[in-house]
């Protein structure tokens, strides 16, 4: 009961990433691709919870938890491309 | 056909690195439909070992009422794969690093240029 | 039974929220105001998606009772603030990047850094 | 299971998306994005798929050492693919 | 100019050691949850990245040397390859140390189990050992390249 | 001349690929060999370890783990040889 | 040595959370805290100056007392926030502008702080900060004319009160 709401919670997320692709794909500046970036990484980790919690298996989490460490890291490694600092 | 669609995913992805390999000439672009085509490859093993309604072979904690072999996902593919990846990335640092001192070389990423210039 | 109904509540906000942020992102003209909608609202809507998850677990450990079904809810607290944290930071790297690689607000009533540059810069150059 | 059913079919679609993108854009900062995007949406279906360890590894790999290098080597050499 | 914001400074200080013990835990935890050797590797290797955005190489030249680096490589791949040396009686690559309650020699009860940390016989060293190379092996990559990338772009000018 | 050859390869690798595909078992239902399920039931006995792939990389298949951190050794070496020389310079 | 001591002790706290569940002493079983203690070691000598700078100003225990009731203001605002940009979402009414404030707070953790909060709540994003004077430039979504009329530019419209409860948890 509980296992199928969420799945179809995270499908529901999933077709918001659909939508934030379309972002991505026409971004005419390369900052509005970033932003698409970040939107779709948190949109991925949560998708990520609510599977784990959907398959009632408590150790997939731990992915939720380096993704949402990582992604992190990319966004200001391409910030710092594009400000033009030394990285 | 329609529930074979993540087979059709890997394949296409395997075909789209295929054609960055053989028709771009940029060699960042080259080194990139390279990690494309492995990512193709990647998806394939895993494909191949799921299975429906099965959880991964992880015995920490799981979910009560679950039939040991039938299931569970198969590990193998999942170990090769695992390999696959790190060595993947090492290649690629491999590939970029060439395309550096190239450009640092000859001034160009352009691979017929390239050939050009060495002659 | 409330706990059901407190479960559904929240999933349906974090999507709520989250459609918005996407449409937001589609909606507005330039970076800085996708930024508003692309920061605020996910991280608004996975607060609640997470909760839910949360007291759904909770329940199974107040239900179950062994230690090791502790791991689910505390996780997810983990990953919640990890979320909390970064997102706000990435968005101001990514403001401050477009900013200075010369993305100027659309239909802008005031720009006060702008200003400050241009006043700084010939400052430096006189 | 019809939710699984609709995530093993748009996911795989959206990966492939990406990858058209990748190899569609000519700036190499942008595709360096695209490529992080794939590889997000590829740790997802991994982990759609049951296969834990294996998202891990991508999601360590793919979401910050592979655009990490791409980044260090479009810095050293120039970003647009074709022009001066 | 070049400078990072403060704000991304202070968080990168304060998201740092939670990478690290978080990369060490996925690296310790292998035999048990899904992570191993390569996974937490890529994740310490991505906290060193972390401060090479955030604080610049100069600031990483002051804790990790080359030199730490190749012997930290080396210390992985030889324990790497002694412990696959040590069951060399049966085969090689034979688990030693399961069952035979020495360290790490516990073995688990079959099924469903909450985990526990003292099984595994020689998976976790091996675990470790591999996750030694990983870490020099990608830091060394990534440092060189942006170490490369920067002598470049002086030239330039 | 060599534009068509290097079309050709790849039309021929495409319809390889694809035609593959279409003789493939359906998705989620792979055929489990003997291999696969002695894994499952004896990893925990054998190896001690709840993860049964981490199992498979270090012990039931260890070289393949050998050879992977080779690659990665001899990759790492080829980076530092390509590129610390000019960093010195 | 007290920088290196804070920071096991925090890496130790936070190897503990992270395995909560694994044994019946209370939550965690002997092996974990034994393995959490040389964890917690290598991970303090490794990032000994990195956590810790200089000031120990965040040890005291009042100042988290003070965190923790910060989370009810901010989570009505952030709530409003939310509101708020839905109705720009919907009606398309956007009034933007890049204004200038002054908080007056010292601190790099305060600062940051205020940033991150300021992100969160109603129409404002922070874009830039000054490294010297600690000025905020925040993206206003929707400016308002009263906000404009002095210089230095009043931040109570921008961020309400927050600039005072970060004084008293970080500084």
């Amino acid at each position: 009961m509980m296992g199928s709401l969420f799945l179809g919670a995270s499908v529901f997320l999933v077709i918001c990433i659909v939508l934030a692709m379309i972002r991505v794909i026409k971004g005419p500046t390369v900052p509005d691709r970033v932003v698409g970036l970040d939107t779709i990484n948190t949109l991925v980790v949560v998708a990520m919870i609510l599977c784990g919690a959907a398959s009632r298996e408590s150790i997939y989490i731990d992915v939720a938890i380096v993704y949402a460490l990582l992604s992190f890291i990319t966004t200001i490694l391409i910030a710092r491309y594009l400000e033009g600092g030394e990285i | 056909m329609i529930h074979n669609v993540p087979y059709l995913a890997a394949v296409a992805l395997a075909i789209i690195g295929l054609y960055a390999v053989l028709f771009k000439r940029n060699l960042i672009k080259i080194a990139i439909g390279i990690s494309i085509l492995e990512s193709g490859v990647n998806l394939f093993l895993i494909t191949l070992g799921y299975r429906e309604n099965a959880v991964a072979p992880i015995y920490t904690n799981l979910p009560e009422g679950t039939s040991i072999p039938e299931g569970m996902t198969l590990p193998v593919p999942q170990a090769l794969t695992l390999t696959s990846i790190v060595i993947g990335v090492a290649v690629l640092a491999l590939m970029l690093s060439f395309a550096v001192k190239i450009y640092q070389h000859y001034g160009t990423l352009d691979s017929r240029e390239i050939r050009r210039l060495r002659e | 039974m409330i706990v059901e109904i407190l479960i559904y509540l929240f999933i349906a906000i974090g999507l709520t929220f989250n459609l918005l942020a996407v449409i937001g992102l589609l909606r507005f003209p330039d970076v800085y105001t996708r930024l508003h909608a692309g920061t605020k609202c996910t991280t608004f809507g996975s607060i609640f998606l997470c909760l839910a998850v949360m007291i759904h677990a909770l329940r199974i450990w107040y239900l179950n009772g062994e230690p090791s079904s502790s791991i689910m809810p505390i996780h997810t607290l983990i990953a919640l603030i990890a979320i909390l944290i970064t997102n706000p930071t990435g968005a101001h790297a990514i403001a401050r990047a477009a900013h200075r690689s010369g993305v100027k607000p659309v239909k802008a009533v005031v720009d006060d850094l702008e200003e400050d540059r241009e006043c700084h810069s010939k400052k430096s150059s006189t | 299971m019809p939710f699984q059913e609709i995530i093993n079919i748009v996911l795989p679609l959206m990966i492939v998306a990406s990858a058209v993108i990748v190899v569609a854009l000519k700036d190499l900062l942008a595709a360096a994005i695209a490529l992080a995007v794939m590889s997000l949406l590829l740790s997802l279906e991994f982990y759609m798929l049951h296969a834990p360890d294996v998202a891990i590894a991508e999601a360590g790999v793919g979401a910050c050492l592979t655009t990490a290098i791409l980044i260090f080597a479009i810095k050293a050499t120039r970003r647009m693919e074709d022009g001066r | 100019m070049s400078e990072p914001s403060k704000i991304v400074k202070t968080i990168a200080s304060i998201i740092f050691p939670f990478t690290m013990v978080f990369g060490i835990y996925v690296i310790l935890h292998g035999h048990l949850t899904p992570g191993g050797g390569f996974q937490g590797g890529a994740i310490v290797a991505s906290g060193i990245v972390l401060l090479l955005v955030a604080f610049g190489s100069a600031e990483i030249a002051k804790r990790v040397k080359e030199s730490h680096l190749s012997i930290l490589e080396s210390i992985g791949a030889l324990s790497f390859i002694s412990l696959a040396l040590l069951g060399l009686s049966t085969t090689f690559f034979y688990n030693f140390l399961a069952g035979s309650n020495f360290i790490f020699g516990r073995i688990p009860p079959f099924g469903s189990n909450p985990g526990d940390m003292n099984t595994g016989g020689v998976l976790p060293l091996m675990n470790i050992s591999v996750g030694l190379k990983v870490i020099a092996g990608l830091s060394a990559i990534v440092l060189v390249l942006s170490l490369f990338a920067r002598s470049r772009k002086q030239r330039k000018r | 001349m060599n534009k068509i050859a290097i079309l050709m390869v790849f039309i021929i690798f495409s319809c390889a690929l694809i035609s593959t595909i279409l003789t493939l078992r359906p998705f989620g239902e792979p055929k489990s060999t003997e291999m696969d399920d002695y894994i499952i039931k004896n990893a925990q006995n054998e190896t001690g370890s709840n993860n049964a792939v981490t199992s498979v990389v270090f012990d039931y298949r260890g070289f393949d783990t050998l050879g992977e951190a080779t690659v990665l050794f001899t990759a790492v070496a080829g980076v530092l040889l390509v590129l610390r020389r000019n960093a010195h310079e | 040595m007290k920088a290196f001591a804070v920071t096991a002790i925090v890496a130790f706290v936070a190897y503990l959370i992270l395995t909560a569940g694994s044994g019946h002493l209370a939550l965690w079983s002997i092996d974990e805290i034994i393995i959490g203690v040389i964890l917690s070691i290598i991970v303090g000598i490794l990032s000994r100056g990195i956590f810790v700078k200089k000031s120990y100003r965040m040890l005291n225990p009042k100042r988290w007392l003070f965190g923790l009731a910060y989370i009810g203001p901010f989570f009505i605002a952030m709530a409003k926030a939310n509101l708020d940009v839905a109705y720009r979402v919907i009606t398309g009414k956007i009034r933007p502008g890049i204004v200038k404030i002054s908080p007056n707070l010292k601190t790099d953790l305060g600062i940051t702080m205020l940033a991150n909060s300021i992100t969160l709540t109603p129409g404002t994003l922070s874009v830039d900060v000054d490294e010297k004077s600690n000025d905020l430039y925040v993206h206003w979504i929707n400016v308002k004319d009263e906000a404009m009329k002095k210089m230095p530019r009043d931040y109570r419209y921008v961020c309400k009160n927050f600039p005072d409860w970060i004084r008293r948890i970080a500084e």
